[in-house]
């Protein structure tokens, strides 16, 4: 008995924050709470549902490694008289009791308004993708959308770099590739962080705007102190985190809950 | 002939002493510590969790046993999937798509073979090379999206129970005593131990070193596209990024079996139980929520004594 | 003979590889300025002994001094340091290296540090000459024949100063130009006082060189005499533990028809670089011996008619012209090929012996794919018996028995094809005398049979003692194609070296 | 002499003909489809981005060269960046943090050394498990979380130049000379031909094979751990997923430059011409904007090329 919550990874922040602000919260009401990581493994992801399963949990607290190929492991926990949240990613072709997450794409919208108020309406902008993470390829669409306003802002280049190290690399070769590059959208913050050293090395640092995405503290403090890092869209695990339980234990006592719980993204630009 | 049957269960015994030890102390401490561990639901679910290492691992046996190594079985356990979902979306139905993904794991290890065995580039290299190269291709009908599969015979295969066992279990039974018959008594298998053993001498003793290498990087990788069919079938869809890193636990399996990575030493039993071994501490540390760091810890420190212990019991008795 | 001559000395030496017994209680008192060779059959457990003093590996159990002191050396180092330096009898050379980084291994001269290449160079090569071997110090050993490694290895051994000198099997793939070189340096070593422990199986090299005999059976010390006061026969009686009246055993039936049609027939087979214009046959029942200088070609021949190498030229069997590409290609026309690497063409050393006697015919030992390990085992039950391979059982892995009974199991697995030609390259290299006589049994039993036998050998008694005929290359060619009767030893000779044309 | 020097540079250029000849053709390729990939500007960006996966290769090819392998390169190379920051964080300031952090690679390698050398387990299986090991220990200072890590002076190795050129580069080039000089010069790099070409052969001529083995985990560990800090350098923090599979790319650069995985050939000259196709190549297609997937593809695509001419390079003239 109690909540299982299956997370997608362990190893960004913005996971470790939910899973703290999810402990805290559990501990707050006193129930019991176990966290399994998936490891971006969707096949890891069914076994530790499966074996939440077996333990007996009440409420499955998930964010899917994929939103369409969680399919399976919430089935089987619902069969198995489970109750189902998703965080973060959405679940598709398959109901669940409540989603508490980010709007992905309204995110990559803001972030577009966000660069082309920088660039006074019209340069050029490279984008550092993670094409198959789902929730990145939904901001970075917001992203392409919400340009799509501003004709006089082109996209020139994009590229992937799922680690630091290879978003440096990548915005490095982008840069050199056009030097003419006025601002770049990093899917996340690391993406975004490492941009920003590629534009220092690079010694763009008054021309190239850099916008992230995520705001988790690193990436604050940079746009605090960096004045190449413009901004960053912000997310609000620790929020995410307490509602997700929250909701659990509301659904443990019987009570309804609202099938979406949306949490508006915001933008910071700094203090 | 009573003596000689002794003289063989004292060789099985002693072959397996250290793994089996191994499997059989996780199992007590895992039951000890939580009460849900021994139970048919359980180990349903180890099996099921365990069949696609414990199907890679069959296939690399072979590729190990002969001396070389397929890195890039990760890889086409994930274009398995999308060949299968994308043939099913053809809607050419269940069995060509079964057939085509088929066909599609074994031409992917033909090509690792004619690589290996007629440019003589090393196994290794190629492998690395065709790991990205098939991971590339799976990302290709989708832009690195996943495919779902929802049609309901391929979905049965994960999801449904024949004599009430569920038929991934069968699946890799009988896959099992297929590989097992195939290397410990056919003249293939023979083949596959001498070339492994000594390639020069069994070029010599008139073995088609050449043609085993081909056909056995096309066993690993028609094993790899069954894999890849069961967990496209087990998550309903092909994941661009499934069974990344999966040789690595594969090798392990076979390795932790007592398959040695020179070539020549090696059985499917062996491979089985140390498929077993990963799979039994995977679910096992869930089962008690380790935190997924003290997991990696665990699980590598795990592999290290198991092997350890393999070692030295057939030094000891050996 | 005075005790202050002793430099070594042994007594109930003792070692055990887990239940194998390979040395039970050996005494032994080496001499200086003497040569002393030890003597016993396949598996006796000469080289054990010999890797004790080496350093290599520790005794069970005895007592050994060198110079009246203590020693039990742990390693190579510590055994060289003490003044000892050894001539493997298995070749361990790294064929990734050049021949003058194999010699100086581990002893390369540097210069602040840094290996001279120049300096290793220089000095392997005076070594070399100093020795009159002719080796080309800067060839990788991966590209040298057998012999050459051979060579190769004897240098490595006499590298450093010692005041004991073990050779273990020497000869055993040298032809006899190369073994005279080496009688030279032991006759040197042995005038600057060294000690010379001898291991051979050739028993005339053995009444040549050696001062004492040691005879060594089933691990144990049996005896040891003087040179002058013993012969060949009674040390083989001594070491056998039987008296063996001829070495070579009698033709059975007649030499075949000359106007039958040949098994073999090859004409003007040639491969560049290697061999030209290699013609000959070789009828049913008879045995072709080939002989020749190291690196004459016969073995590239030999290569060539088995489909391993290729080579221009026409081959017939049974008067059909056939073309072999592959060895599987030659399984199936009846050839079977003991090649003379046996380490490396031959056995499969970390399985046991029973896969390794059914490799080449697994046709033979299967049903509809599968193996039939009745049939198999029989099998290797009965090469066990016929050839008398020392070994605790079928199931013993190969790389663990001597090399005298590896050599045996390599002649199993091509007995076991029931060839029709059967290629023997070197068939007795490292075998002891009473084996050999087995194996030139076996040979004279299979040609009574009809078997077309094709014997390459360096040892010139051996190819006379058994040939029907004899062909003699020299540089690649045929010198000469003659019946046994009209050759003798001295007329080979000058066939091989080229000095007749 | 002159004879002599004429017949070393042809078997250099017989050795290094195919992959300077694959590095040459895709320098030409880029330069002809992109006018800024010519530059001393894109070079310095090749130079800085193939740094880590360089020098991890040196270590790398010592391995190799040895016949074993060390697959954990790329979890040391996240523990080294953790130590290093953990440390600046507790103010000990940064020598103190930078030879505790170099000292931390070398434990690693120990560590994997005596396992191979003294428990006698495969490299392979050892380091798959310490490969886990050490990511599980990564993460345990933040709990998955990256470290930041802005002393200047570490910074600074990443950031600065040193007479008009990065510092990273120069660490490189010095690295490749000490490497370079230690294997082709030494006695130590000779031993480790000899033992690598013939373990029993080494062993019989007095080289203490198991000494030999922990020495070289041990400089495996020390590169990855100077990998490490540039990584974390460069990057202004330590990430704990850093390195992930660079054990792949550490040995593809050094097989694609000739070292032989079966242990005993190879060199540092290759190995770095190795990791500058993989870098020229990473770069070319950056600059190109090839796509994510396609990039998969072609990557392993010059692999196999670039492996075949050399394989065949060898052959032809060999
Ligand atoms: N490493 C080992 N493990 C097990 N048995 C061994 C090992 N080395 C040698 N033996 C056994 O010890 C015995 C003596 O072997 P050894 O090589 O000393 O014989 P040898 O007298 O040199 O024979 P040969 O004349 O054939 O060279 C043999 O029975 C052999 O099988
Ligand atoms: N493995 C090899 N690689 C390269 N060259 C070789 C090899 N083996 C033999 N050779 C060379 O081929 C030539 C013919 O050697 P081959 O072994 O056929 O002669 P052989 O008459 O059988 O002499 P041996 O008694 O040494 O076997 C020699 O020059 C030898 O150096
Ligand atoms: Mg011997
Ligand atoms: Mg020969």
């Amino acid at each position: 008995d109690g909540i299982g919550a299956s997370l997608l990874t362990q190893q960004h922040p913005f996971y470790i924050e939910i899973a703290k602000a999810m402990e805290a919260e559990a501990e707050a009401k006193d129930v019991p709470l176990e966290i399994s990581i998936a490891n971006q493994d969707l096949s890891k992801q069914l076994a530790d549902v499966e074996d939440f399963i077996v333990k007996g949990v009440d409420v499955l607290v998930i964010s899917p490694v994929d939103s369409q190929g969680a399919l399976p492991a919430i089935m089987k926990a619902k069969a198995a008289g489970i109750k189902v949240i998703t965080v973060d990613v959405p679940a598709q072709d398959v109901d669940v009791a409540s989603y508490i997450g980010t709007d992905n794409y309204a995110g990559g919208v803001k972030a577009a308004e966000l660069m082309a108020e920088e660039l006074g309406g019209s340069g050029k902008v490279a984008i550092i993708d993670y094409p198959t993470v789902q929730s990145v390829v939904a901001r970075i669409d917001g992203f392409r959308k919400g340009l799509e306003d501003f004709p006089d802002v082109e996209i020139v280049a994009q590229q992937t770099g799922i680690t630091r190290a290879e978003a440096l690399a990548a915005a490095q070769n982008m840069l050199q590739a056009n030097p003419d590059i006025d601002g770049i959208f990093g899917f996340g913050d690391d993406a975004a962080l490492a941009a920003a050293v590629a534009v220092k090395s690079a010694g763009l640092q008054e021309q190239v705007k850099v916008i992230g995405f995520d705001g988790m503290e690193e990436a604050r403090n940079a746009v605090d102190s960096d004045p190449v890092m413009v901004g960053v869209v912000q997310q609000f695990p620790d929020q995410m985190g307490k509602m997700a339980v929250d909701t659990a234990l509301e659904l443990m006592g019987g009570a309804e809950v609202p099938a979406e719980q949306p949490i508006v993204p915001g933008v910071y630009t700094g203090q | 002939m009573t003596s000689n049957r002794q003289a063989y269960l004292r060789t099985m015994m002693r072959q397996y002493a250290g793994i089996v030890l191994s499997l059989v102390a996780l199992c007590v401490f895992f039951s000890l510590t939580n009460d849900r561990f021994l139970s048919v639901a359980n180990f349903t679910n180890i099996f099921q969790q365990v069949a696609v290492i414990a199907i890679t691992a069959f296939g690399m046996t072979w590729v190990i046993l002969l001396g070389e190594i397929d890195l890039s079985v990760g890889s086409i356990i994930a274009v398995a999937g999308m060949v299968g979902a994308q043939i099913i979306g053809l809607g050419w139905g269940f069995a060509p798509a079964l057939m085509l993904t088929l066909a599609a794991g074994a031409a992917m290890g033909l090509f690792n073979g004619v690589m290996t065995a007629k440019l003589l580039l090393p196994s290794f290299i190629v492998t690395v090379a065709t790991m990205s190269i098939f991971r590339g291709l799976v990302s290709l009908p989708t832009g690195g999206a996943p495919a779902m599969n929802m049609d309901p015979t391929w979905i049965a295969i994960g999801a449904n129970s024949f004599l009430g066992v569920p038929i991934i279990i069968w699946v890799v039974l009988v896959l099992f005593v297929v590989n097992h018959v195939a290397l410990a008594h056919t003249t293939f298998g023979r083949k596959t131990y001498l070339t492994g053993g000594n390639r020069e001498a069994a070029l010599y003793s008139g073995i088609n070193v050449d043609a085993m290498k081909i056909r056995i990087f096309m066993i690993s990788g028609l094993m790899a596209a069954i894999s890849g069919i069961l967990l496209s079938s087990r998550l309903y869809s092909a994941q661009t990024n499934a069974g990344m890193s999966y040789e690595l636990d594969a090798i392990a399996a076979a390795v932790l079996g007592g398959t040695s990575l020179s070539g020549g030493v090696g059985t499917m039993v062996g491979t089985l139980i140390g498929a077993l071994i990963i799979g039994v501490l995977n679910n096992g540390m869930n089962m008690l929520s380790v935190p997924y760091f003290y997991q990696l810890i665990v699980k590598g420190l795990v592999i290290l004594i198991a092997v350890y212990l393999d070692v030295r019991s057939k030094q000891r008795q050996g | 003979m005075a005790e202050a001559d002793i430099v070594l000395h042994m007594t109930g030496v003792r070692k055990t590889f887990g239940p194998v017994v390979a040395l039970s209680n050996m005494d032994l008192t080496v001499r200086a300025g003497r040569v002393h060779t030890i003597l016993g059959e396949n598996g006796a457990g000469k080289s054990t002994l010999m890797k004790i003093l080496a350093g290599v590996q520790l005794p069970s159990a005895g007592e050994i001094t060198l110079d009246g002191a203590p020693f039990y050396p742990v390693t190579p180092q510590e055994a060289a340091a003490r003044g000892l330096a050894i001539v493997f009898q298995e070749l361990s050379l790294c064929n990734n290296l050049s021949v003058a980084a194999n010699i100086l291994a581990t002893r390369e001269p540097t210069r602040m540090g840094f290996i001279s290449d120049r300096k290793v160079t220089a000095r392997a090569r005076a070594l070399v000459h100093e020795l009159g071997l002719p080796i080309d110090v800067t060839a990788q050993v991966g590209d040298l024949s057998i012999a050459q490694r051979q060579l190769v290895e004897i240098a490595k051994g006499l590298s450093h100063d010692a005041k004991v000198v073990i050779f273990d099997e020497p000869t055993s793939s040298l032809s006899d130009n190369e073994a005279e070189i080496l009688f030279g340096i032991i006759e040197r070593l042995k005038a600057h006082g060294k000690a010379v422990i001898y291991i051979s199986h050739r028993m005339e090299e053995i009444m040549r060189l050696s001062d004492d005999i040691t005879v060594v059976r089933d691990g144990e010390y049996v005896d040891t005499v003087a040179r002058e006061d013993t012969t060949i026969d009674a040390l083989i009686a001594m070491m056998v533990g039987r008296e063996m009246a001829e070495i070579y055993p009698p033709r059975i039936g007649d030499v075949p028809d000359t106007q039958a049609t040949p098994a073999l027939r090859v004409t003007g087979l040639t491969q560049t670089g290697a061999f030209e214009d290699i013609s000959f046959e070789v009828r049913q029942g008879e045995i072709l011996g080939f002989f020749g200088l190291i690196g004459s070609g016969r073995s590239e021949v030999m290569n060539a008619l088995f489909g391993t190498s290729m080579a221009r030229g026409t081959v017939e069997i049974d008067g059909e012209p056939v073309t072999i590409r592959s060895a599987a290609e030659a399984i199936e026309h009846g050839i079977g090929f003991v090649t003379e690497n046996r380490k490396e063409q031959g056995l499969v050393l970390s399985h046991a012996l029973r896969p390794n006697v059914s490799m080449a015919a697994l046709p033979r030992f299967s049903v509809r794919g599968f193996v039939r390990s009745r049939a198999e085992r029989r099998e290797a039950l009965s090469e066990v018996e016929r050839l008398g391979i020392r070994t605790n059982s079928i199931e013993t892995v190969t790389g663990t028995l001597s090399g005298g009974n590896q050599q045996k199991v390599v002649l199993a697995k091509w007995l076991a094809t029931r060839p029709r030609i059967l290629i023997l390259d070197e068939p007795t290299r490292g075998v002891d005398v009473g084996a050999k006589f087995e194996i030139y049994r076996i040979i004279r039993q299979l040609a009574s049979e009809g078997t077309a036998i094709l014997m390459v050998s360096s040892e010139l008694p051996e190819v006379l003692g058994l040939s029907d005929r004899v062909l003699i290359m020299s540089e690649g060619r045929v010198s000469q194609t003659a019946p046994r009767d009209t050759l003798t030893p001295e007329r080979v000779m000058t066939f091989a070296t080229g000095h007749v044309q």
